[in-house]
């Protein structure tokens, strides 16, 4: 019956998928979009995977409706009518699909047990989770763990890509005007209601989101959806006082630290693990107990991955918010 | 038992006024109006189903976690519907860029 | 009885889908955008108990806060591009 | 559930197709991006379906040695970064069209195009 409601869910996802791409005005499509990620968000609910409609919701509701709209402020809403024939980008997409979809039919039905992708590590991931580490999260035990060497490359991919977003948007910063972002910086502070409710809710999503990467090793948690709640929660003060309050309590170089910092406690974990005679994100070592050791290498991980990533998220929308549009 | 029926007739109701918020908000004319309809029949729905899952969850860490949702929604729902009438309101006057919401049938 | 309640928010959902197609205005598909988050909370509450994992409340929870940042980002927004706009 | 045993495939290939047609056949940069949002959220899809088992529930363990099926592990870790990624990828993408319209003035590839043609 759940499954019959997913069902429902994915053909709901279509539509909006098609008006996304159809709307002429570019703000309707990113609300769309923001419903687009919700629906995805309770559809990976259904397909039981908790801790990515956690992060599906947080970064795809949340940061990216924020960010897409940072980002349309300093460009033109309308989108101009595509003119001339549409015909060759059409064939070949439908030549692309109709080749998936007639692949798709040599696939496992969904949830069959003895599919492939089954047989291979996760019962493996599974059952030594709770012998190994001692862990009821497995995900988070293979994402910092097992996996951890993965999760490395990823977090620098996610700090380079916020130094990109830095570095692009510091250089050719036209002149402050006096109606530029400092004329603009009261943010909501005239709208009295949203403000003082507002303000109540800032001090919650940063307890939810310490809340998850703490509990992360129980229930559906970790640094990525932690990261990514909190920086909601700080964006969420920049809104509410403006951009100048915003930037006041996270300087442009405190922001900085933070997102290297995390990486670089990532790599020292890592590091002190080699200096103890294991391998490179060895956690075993650590302590005097390995499984001690791998819960202490674990947490600290997620803790450079959760720093790295609020530091990412709020330093990139603090470069679209401080701008102001050419004219 | 008598806990079970309560909950039922509460999720049924529930189920039943969030499905009249729906509706109203795809069928009334105006902005305001769905306004209306989308933010009354909210709060009232969203009290009426998660009483009935709380009353099913028989007093445990989830009932506390359901009147944490429940409080969140009560002072963010209409928070949110106030600063969007709010913002319909000032684009009025505002010659540019949307069209004015009151002209629309 | 979670079966209807849960159809009846998905059919919800859909009603809500299509005022945000629809419009006419952007506040309406605000609108519509805030009233999806709403359903979603609830669906997300009803099916981790239907599936009899209650501890699962918690991203009932994470989308309950998050969906109300999203309407304020919207509400900045406008504020900051009627500003621009306003003829110099 | 046999006959829509491959609904969630179907819904994959279409939101890929329609993400592609979008960042191939929409000359406005920022509709670009949105395409390449639905793409990847396509692809989160089919990692997600695929971890699916029937019966099953989330990978948390309830009580241990308790024994329990739970749906697979690995694809749910690896889309639950390639969210992430996803986000700092388009906001640097958000970052270069925002620079490009301040040097251009436009958005839309072809008017970009015809003014590198003129220089």
């Amino acid at each position: 019956m759940v499954t019959l409601f997913g069902l429902v869910l994915l053909t709901l996802l279509v539509v909006t998928a098609v008006a996304i791409v159809i709307t002429p005005n570019l703000f309707v499509a990113v609300m769309l979009m923001s419903i687009f990620s919700l629906i995805m968000a309770a559809t990976f609910f259904i397909l039981d995977a908790a801790d990515v409609a956690l992060t599906e919701a947080a970064i795809g509701a949340g940061m990216s409706t924020i960010l897409f709209l940072g980002a349309l402020a300093l460009l033109a809403e309308r989108e101009q009518r595509s003119r001339g024939r549409q015909w060759l980008p059409l064939a070949v997409v439908a030549l692309t699909g109709f080749t998936l979809i007639y692949a798709t039919f040599d696939k496992p039905r969904l949830g069959d047990p003895s599919a492939p992708v089954h047989q291979h590590v996760a019962p493996w991931y599974l059952e030594q989770t709770p012998v190994l580490m001692e862990m009821s999260n497995v995900v988070t035990a293979v994402l910092a763990g097992f996996r951890a060497y993965d999760t490395l490359g990823e977090v620098l991919v996610i700090l380079t890509a916020g130094l990109g977003v830095m570095l692009i948007l510091a250089s050719g910063r036209p002149e402050p005007s006096r109606r530029g972002p400092a004329a603009v910086a009261g943010g909501l502070r005239h709208h009295l209601i949203p403000r003082v409710v507002g303000q109540l809710l800032i001090p919650f999503i940063v307890l939810f989101g310490l809340y998850l990467q703490f509990h992360g090793e129980f229930g559906p948690g970790g640094g990525f959806q932690a990261g990514a709640i909190i920086a909601v929660g700080i964006v969420l003060h920049a809104l509410l006082e403006g951009e100048a309050a915003g930037r006041a309590i996270l300087p442009t170089r405190v922001l900085v630290g933070l997102m290297a910092g995390g990486a670089l406690l990532f790599c020292a974990v890592g590091i002190a693990g080699m200096l103890l005679g294991g391998n490179f994100l060895d956690y075993a070592v650590l302590a005097a107990n390995p499984v001690a050791g791998q819960q202490l290498g674990i947490h600290l991980v997620e803790a450079g991955v959760g720093i790295t990533v609020t530091g990412t998220l709020v330093a990139a929308f603090h470069a679209f918010a401080d701008r102001e549009p050419a004219a | 038992m008598i806990v079970d029926v309560l909950s039922f007739v509460m999720l049924a109701l529930g189920g039943f006024f969030v499905f009249l918020g729906g509706l109203g908000a795809l069928r009334l004319p105006d902005l305001y109006t769905r306004m209306h309809a989308a933010s009354l029949t909210d709060s009232f729905g969203t009290i009426l189903t998660l009483g009935g899952i709380m009353l099913q969850s028989c007093w445990s860490l989830a009932t506390v976690k359901l009147l944490t949702i429940l409080f969140f929604l009560m002072m963010t729902g209409p928070t949110a519907s106030y600063a969007l009438a709010n913002a319909a309101l000032l684009s009025v006057d505002d010659p540019e860029p949307h069209p004015p919401p009151a002209t629309e049938t | 009885m979670y079966y209807a309640a849960t159809a009846a928010i998905l059919v919800t959902m859909a009603l809500a889908l299509a005022r945000a197609l629809l419009g006419p205005t952007v506040y309406d598909r605000v609108l519509a955008v805030n009233m999806f988050g709403t359903k979603t909370v609830l669906l997300v509450s009803i099916v981790a108990f239907l599936s009899g994992r209650p501890d699962f409340l918690d991203l009932a929870l994470a989308y309950a806060l998050i969906n109300f940042v999203g309407v304020l980002a919207v509400l900045e927004f406008f504020q900051k591009k009627r500003h621009y706009e306003r003829p110099r | 559930m046999t006959l829509f045993g491959l609904y969630n495939y179907w819904v994959f290939a279409l939101l890929l197709m329609i993400g592609l047609y979008a960042v191939i056949a929409k000359p406005n940069l920022v509709k670009k991006l949105l395409g390449l949002s639905i793409f990847q959220s396509a692809v989160f899809l089919l990692y997600i379906s695929m971890a699916k088992v029937e019966g099953g529930t989330a990978p948390i363990i309830q009580h241990a040695g308790e024994p329990q099926v739970f749906s697979n592990p690995l694809p749910h870790v690896l889309i639950l970064t390639a969210i992430v990624v996803g986000i700092s990828t388009i906001a640097l993408g958000l970052a270069i069209v925002v620079r490009i319209r301040e040097e251009y003035g436009t958005i839309e590839e072809n008017e970009i195009q015809a003014r590198d043609r003129d220089r």
